[in-house]
């Protein structure tokens, strides 16, 4: 063992090792017993809700592990639940998926259960350099998820794009990170705060703060950084697509946060400002680019590029208001949107490509469970009550009030009404069109319906009882340091 | 009394059941009564919680059932406030007098839409139930929500459920543009909801309607400026345009009338309309601290009557007069709410609800009898056909109209009087809208049960033609089935005797309905007692009865105009010529030059022999004609507005939208190294943006 | 100008970071594109030694042995999907990568 | 003053050759090229204390990645040029004038606020027990920065299957 490595430190990443461990046990599987996808389903889940639990071990506390790189506090514990979660959905949905595209099911939960790892590291990472491994662990797991769908040239067009413009924006990222490390001369999060604070920020550090924000802007999807999101959305398998855009929207979330806020609240002021302009541009061209899309996967896209904008409040405001509004609205954007994309999936048959908003057609005739649910979803997405997405987004704005945005609430405001155009013309086509493929209601598999039990839950008890999510979400920003400089400068 | 939840509940589980097993699995006749039994248990209920309050000493009964938004710390005028809202439902005299509304007119009409909906296929008719049903449930959580966010929930959901009963013949083209017209100007209108809302949070720290009329009674009376409760009430009589169908956002509510007619007599004439009357109405209090906005909600009001009013007078589609005659009415309603009488206003919301829902079943019951026709010139002498509509439509009109003693008289005569006594100007616009009323609701009447029968032949030689297009043989103009006749006639009781309720003093009555509304109505039981203080300027008796009768005489005015055009002049025009029997279709004036001139020169003699009165007739219809002629130019002046300014501001922000969407769709180019140019310049913009503020200073 | 400051490294890295940019945003080989993106990533390698050696700790040389390994990791990760890609459409031309778009 | 010449001379080398590898039409060439590029880098690095960086960019640049890059582009051997096909919409004299423009802000702003602020912050070198710049590497990546290099090891073998993954033919 290296000096300076205590068994506490490798407690601490207890859950990051059990992912880890996991991971190879289900690619060792894949090659020993390759169609047993049951197996490896449960081998995967397994090792998901292991790591879950381990996680629930250190959600009280706020400490930093492994030589100051990582910290294990609630924020990182949030972020944790959050991503596992979104996984463990991910591959309750992806299991009729799989079986339907052919698709070998060793590699595939490999690289998500990878992706997952990267994530954690993303959200309990407090060093540029953990941060920067962690992103490119979960980037590299989605380049080529997104491209697994190896004879459909959508799949392989859709790897490209995520691939070009990940590596482009890559660099872009990293080239701000080097000027930080060349303005403070570490890459610890603390460090960069500390060398920074008292004096007046430099140019290069705005020139840093927008280089980064471009690179993690990329990751959220925000305009005009978006551009790669509807493309690759539409082309990847769907249930790729919807842990791309949740598990991977969140962690980078986590990241951003932890970066903007923990590391340069000196400059909070020119960062505030940043993330206006994004949260604005993005929920507007989300919404309206959202209106007339025929195809459902890309106006979930949309979808959750105007989503992304509506979380970019919580980061402007800066507050620890703002940040735990948004956790929260991340809980409860998690399982509405996962729902949704759920439902796309069901509709995948081995006849039925099933993405576009008019294989909906008279879904309610045919399997009026699956319509109820949908519906359920829209209204949660458009923010209608009582669903979870009307509590996240009352928080939200309520925060962005608070902190005297009224101007960003009017406009998130007005992006909520021009949404529910868009979803509600989903539940159109599900009750008032005619039916796209008459007598064949869809069929859910045992792991199909775990998956939309759990986001129907979500979607409806944490918006009749938010109060637990609510609790998580303060004790989880609570833990996120820099608040008094970024409040001070505000 | 904490049963109260019970009765939004309980058509939510009809709708629910209906929804998830109905369409699938039931019969017509086992949905109908599910539908049926749950309203039919809300109305029982209803009517035993109604009597409990009856007994309450306060008159006011909360039900908290559970907590719903956990406390959540905002940002208020007066330092942080808890941002808690219960799931709670109040029983007040407003409410109570609101739920047997919503639950006995929709009991009838959920009982009148079992025939009415017959000839839907089996999984359309369980549909509509569903939807009905579901309405109720929304429309009672919003009459019964205790706090602005439940009333909101309730709010959103009947707005929804509009939409999808205007579009439930979703394959007709106008069907499913009247719902998204519905939508997107409702979308306006709840904007302006949701800000006062906030604005009320932010000023008072709490959103319940009782707290918010308490804190909201100690600020200063807003005379001179406009103050903060000033902007609250203005954004909330935004969203009460919108639903309530008021200039500007009106447009709506006449293309609605593509839903089916039960849906118009319960969501759009009924109750769904009148919720933004009700909502100004519980928030009474407040809009007292702002009598600028006050004086913007009259006039809106009196101004949407009148116009409505004009164009009432020349449509020709029976459901479209129906139409404009509710937004004329729903005018009425908030101009009583602007000059204060915010009773009065609720009673007309009562007295409007019956006769209303009335008039448009019986619509409906002469649509079903004409195989789906609307056109008034089509019809003609149905009283022959189908007495029991003609006659409770007939009671609905009279009602309408004002005649004592229907229940119109007491309410319109209570809105007039109380306008008078607060400003002439909006007194006169109104009398004017209630002859008016009269008239094209005589109009109406004459041109549908009057006269001779117009409609396509069916006894012999175009026996198949028409009526095999229907998949079905129609049988010529018929009275309806007993399940559509009995709530017609229950409510043409209704509609007669509701006004019972409010007999004013000057006629010896003691207007009980606003001594029980009046709770609702003030901040707290105790500043009841010092009500005489700011009570109103009083007329005499006399004087008072004066202006009842003047109102009446305009109303009788109005009925004996139409009878004058539409049943006698047409009669003798019948004996003078053959094509004299389709004048109506003629222009008004246009209709008279013909006629008087017809009449002199064909009985000169007699005209010379008549002397004065032929003198008199001249003159009197020369003011007809004027009349008519300015009210086809009001008319036509409102029908432009409508279609080119206020059509043209709704579907400005809906291109704008679309263009928008398809800009963005076009530089989706699909080029990767495009996406990459984005991201750059987006760096380069923020960059020059820092660049720009840091050293050149902006 | 004959002191060679870390401000001259660090120019050297922004013109060879944009001549990266320009190879990403002209070329429609993907296989330059990505050669491109890798010249963006040993500017950012260049300015991370050099400020390494200005502030004198290792910790930029650190970060730099990780750039070196992801950018090992993206080369093997891109080409096989250049390579999946051929496959179905026998090119590389990144203008015939439109399929989906709008 | 020597510095200053080898500096220049590798600056030009290096600028030099970048623009080589993206302006050659021959996709084997611009592969030669690079090889040139990153051999030059190693230099710099020499020049500026990083012996052991300057092995790995031999070794894994030059050595392994160009490799794979050459396999790359044999196996994807094309009857046509590559670059036949233009799409009108490209947008790449825009890309090009951004490309300057953000050149222009990125050197203006870093020289200017060189020349403004002349004591760069330095934080405490970290003390470390051994000597010479290849054992204080390892034994800072061996320590303090031991979890990301399990994690980049993690992250490779995820490159590795997917290569495989993605590479290999159905059959």
């Amino acid at each position: 063992m290296p000096a300076g490595f205590s068994a506490l430190d490798f407690y601490y990443i207890l859950p990051e090792l059990l992912l880890t461990g996991g991971a190879m046990v289900v690619l060792l599987l894949a090659v020993l017993t390759p169609r047993n996808d049951n197996l490896l389903l449960g081998v995967s889940l397994g090792t998901l809700v292991a790591s879950v639990l381990s996680v629930s071990l250190f959600s009280g506390l706020d400490v930093t592990a492994a030589r100051g790189l990582l910290a294990v506090d609630s924020f990182a514990a949030f972020f944790k639940f959050i991503v596992l979660l979104s996984a463990g959905l991910t591959m309750l949905m992806s299991a009729p998926y799989l079986r339907v595209e052919g698709l070998k099911a060793g590699e595939y939960y490999f690289l998500i259960l990878c992706a997952t790892l990267g994530m954690m590291f993303m959200a309990s990472g407090v060093d540029l350099i953990t941060l920067f491994i962690g992103l490119e662990t979960m980037a590299v797991s989605f380049y080529i998820l997104a491209g697994f769908l190896k004879p459909n040239p959508r799949s392989n067009e859709a790897a490209v794009k995520y691939f070009l413009l990940g590596a482009f924006s890559l660099g872009v990222l990293l080239y701000g990170m080097s000027l930080v490390y060349g303005a403070t001369g570490t890459t610890s999060l603390q460090g960069i705060a500390v060398a920074l604070s008292g004096q007046s920020p430099s140019m290069v550090i705005v020139l840093a703060v927008v280089l980064i924000g471009a690179g993690m802007g990329f990751k959220i999807a925000a305009v005009p950084f978006h551009m790669w999101a509807p493309d690759v959305y539409e082309g990847a398998p769907t249930p790729v697509t919807a842990f791309l855009s949740v598990g991977s929207k969140a962690a980078s979330f986590a990241m951003l946060l932890r970066i903007f806020v923990e590391a340069l609240p000196a400059v909070a002021a020119d960062w505030s400002a940043l993330f206006w302009v994004l949260a604005v541009l993005t929920m507007t061209l989300g919404n309206i680019a959202a209106l007339t899309q025929s195809n459902l996967k890309r106006m979930l896209a949309y979808s959750s590029i105007a989503h992304a904008g509506y979380l970019l409040i919580g980061v402007v405001v800066g507050t620890e208001r703002g940040v735990a509004s948004m956790l929260v609205y991340l809980g409860v954007y998690l399982f509405m949107q996962l729902g949704a994309f759920a439902i796309v999936v069901a509709m995948r048959r081995s006849d039925v490509v099933g993405d576009e908003l008019k294989d909906l057609g008279g879904l309610f005739r045919r399997s009026p469970a699956a319509a109820f649910m949908m519906l359920l979803f829209m209204l949660s997405l458009g923010g209608i009550p009582p669903t979870a997405g009307f509590m996240g987004k009352v928080w939200l704005f309520g925060a962005a009030v608070d902190a005297g945005f009224v101007w960003l609430a009017v406009i998130a405001v007005a992006n909520s009404a021009v949404s529910l155009y868009y979803y509600l013309r989903v539940v159109v086509f599900m009750w008032m069109h005619e039916d796209a493929q008459p007598g064949s209601p869809l069929v859910f598999g045992p792991a199909m319906t775990v998956a939309l039990g759990i986001a129907i839950l979500g979607t409806v008890v944490f918006g009749i009882y938010p109060q637990l999510l609510f609790e998580q979400a303060q004790a989880a920003a609570g833990t996120l340091e820099g608040f008094s400089a970024t409040v001070a400068l505000r | 009394m904490d049963f109260i939840w019970l009765i939004p509940l309980l058509p939510g589980v009809g709708a629910a059941i209906n929804g998830l097993l109905g369409i699938r699995y039931f019969s017509k006749v086992l949905a109908a009564r599910i539908a049926c039994a749950t309203m039919g248990a809300a109305l029982l209920l209803s009517l035993v919680a109604f009597l409990e309050l009856l007994g309450l000493e306060h008159r006011e009964h909360v039900v908290t059932l559970a907590h719903w938004i956990p406390p959540i710390p905002l940002e208020t005028a007066s330092g942080i406030g808890a941002f808690e809202v219960p799931w709670a439902f109040r029983l007040d005299p407003l409410s109570g007098m609101m739920i047997l509304i919503v639950t006995g007119i929709g009991f009838l009409i959920h009982l009148y839409s079992t025939a009415y909906m017959d000839h839907e296929p089996r999984g359309g008719y369980v549909r509509f139930f569903c939807y009905l049903n579901l309405f109720c449930f929304f429309m009672l959580t919003l009459v019964l929500g205790s706090t602005f966010l439940v009333m909101f929930v309730g709010w959103e959901g009947v707005g929804l459920c509009s939409y999808l009963l205007i579009g439930f013949w979703y394959h007709k083209q106008s069907a499913s543009d009247a719902g998204k017209k519905a939508f997107i100007v409702n979308r306006i209108g709840d904007f302006g909801f949701v800000l006062g809302v906030f604005l009320v949070f932010y000023t008072f720290g709490t959103v319940d309607f009782r707290e918010v009329a308490e804190a909201a009674s100690h600020m200063p009376v807003e005379v001179a400026g406009f103050g903060v409760v000033s902007a609250i009430c203005l954004l909330l009589f935004v969203g009460a345009v919108g639903k309530s169908a008021q200039i500007p956002l009106y447009v709506w509510l006449p293309d609605a009338m593509e839903g089916p007619t039960p849906v118009s007599a319960l969501i759009h004439a009924a109750t769904m309309v009148t919720a933004g009357v009700y909502m100004v109405g519980r928030n009474a209090v407040l809009f007292e601290h702002a009598p600028m906005v006050m004086t913007v909600v009259a006039t809106v009001g009196a101004l949407t009557a009148l116009m409505a009013a004009t164009i009432g007078l020349v449509q020709t589609d029976i459901k479209k007069v129906l139409a404009y005659s509710t937004v004329s009415q729903l005018g009425y309603m908030f101009l009583a709410t602007g000059v204060g009488a915010f009773a009065a206003g609720a009673f007309h919301l009562m007295t409007h609800a019956f006769f209303k829902a009335l008039l448009f079943l019986g619509s409906g019951s002469v649509i079903h009898a004409m195989d789906e026709e609307q056109d008034m010139k089509k019809m003609g002498g149905l009283k022959y056909y189908m007495g029991t509509t003609f006659i409770t439509m007939f009671i609905g009109a009279i009602a309408i109209a004002g005649v004592p003693p229907f229940s119109g008289f007491f309410s319109k005569d209570e809105i007039l009087y109380r306008t008078f006594l607060s400003n002439k100007w909006l007194w006169g616009l109104a009398v004017v809208t209630a002859g008016m009323t009269a008239f094209y609701m005589f109009r109406l009447i004459f041109m549908t049960f009057f006269g001779d029968y117009r409609g396509p032949g069916w006894k012999h030689e175009e026996h198949g033609g028409h009526a095999e297009e229907h998949g079905h043989t129609w049988h010529g103009p018929h009275e309806s089935p007993r399940l559509m006749t009995v709530p017609l006639m229950v409510l043409a009781v209704g509609a007669f005797a509701a006004g019972f309720v409010g007999v004013p003093a000057a006629l010896g009555g003691g207007n009980a309905i606003e001594h029980f509304l009046e709770p609702s109505f003030v901040a707290t039981s105790a500043s009841h007692a010092g009500e005489a203080e700011h009570a109103v300027a009083h007329l005499s008796h006399g004087a008072e009865l004066a202006l009842m009768a003047f109102s009446v005489l305009v109303g009788l005015a109005g009925i004996s105009l139409a009878y004058h055009l539409y049943v006698r002049r047409r009669g003798q025009a019948d004996r003078l010529a053959a094509n004299w029997s389709v004048a109506h279709r003629v222009l008004l004036n246009k209709y008279y030059v013909d006629e008087a001139y017809g009449a002199t020169a064909i009985d000169g003699t007699m005209a010379s022999a008549r002397g004065l009165w032929t003198v008199d007739r001249r003159v009197v219809d020369g003011a007809v004609n004027g009349a008519g002629w300015l009210t086809r130019a009001l008319s036509w002046v409102s029908h432009v507005l409508d279609k080119y300014v206020v059509d043209g501001l709704v579907n400005l922000v809906g291109w704008i939208c679309q263009e928008g969407s398809y800009l963005f769709r076009r530089v989706q180019t699909g080029l990767i190294q495009n996406y990459a140019v984005a991201t750059l310049f987006g760096v380069f913009a923020f960059i020059t943006m820092y660049l720009v503020a840091r050293y050149v200073g902006v | 100008m004959m002191e060679i400051t870390p401000a001259h490294y660090t120019i050297l890295s922004a013109a060879l970071f944009s001549v990266g940019l320009i190879g990403v945003l002209v070329r429609r080989n993907i296989i330059i594109i990505f050669m491109a993106i890798e010249l963006m990533l040993n500017a950012v390698n260049i300015n991370l030694v050099a400020y390494a050696n200005e502030v004198e700790n290792l910790v930029g040389q650190v970060f730099v042995v990780f750039v070196i390994a992801v950018a090992a990791a993206e080369a093997a990760v891109g080409l096989g999907i250049i390579l999946a890609l051929f496959r179905n459409k026998e090119t590389v031309n990144i203008d015939e990568m439109n399929v989906m778009r709008s | 003053m020597a510095e200053a010449l080898a500096f220049y001379t590798l600056s030009v080398l290096i600028l030099g050759l970048a623009v080589a590898v993206i302006t050659t039409p021959n996709t084997v060439h611009s592969v030669v090229f690079l090889v040139l590029n990153f051999l030059c880098v190693a230099v710099l690095y020499v020049f500026l204390q990083a012996e052991f960086l300057a092995v790995i960019q031999v070794l894994v640049y030059a050595g392994g990645i160009v490799v794979l890059y050459l396999f790359v582009v044999m196996l994807v051997n094309l009857g046509r040029s590559p670059e036949e096909h233009q799409d009108p919409r490209r947008l790449g004299l825009i890309g090009l004038g951004l490309s300057g423009a953000v050149l222009l802000e990125l050197a203006g702003i870093i020289a200017y606020s060189y020349t403004r602020e002349q004591s760069p912050p330095v934080t405490a070198a970290q003390a470390s027990p051994v000597q010479g710049n290849i054992e204080e590497l390892g034994w800072l990546l061996y320590t303090d920065y031991l979890i990301p290099f399990e994690v980049a090891s993690v992250l490779l073998l995820v490159a590795m299957v997917g290569a495989i993954v993605l590479a290999r033919r159905e059959s």
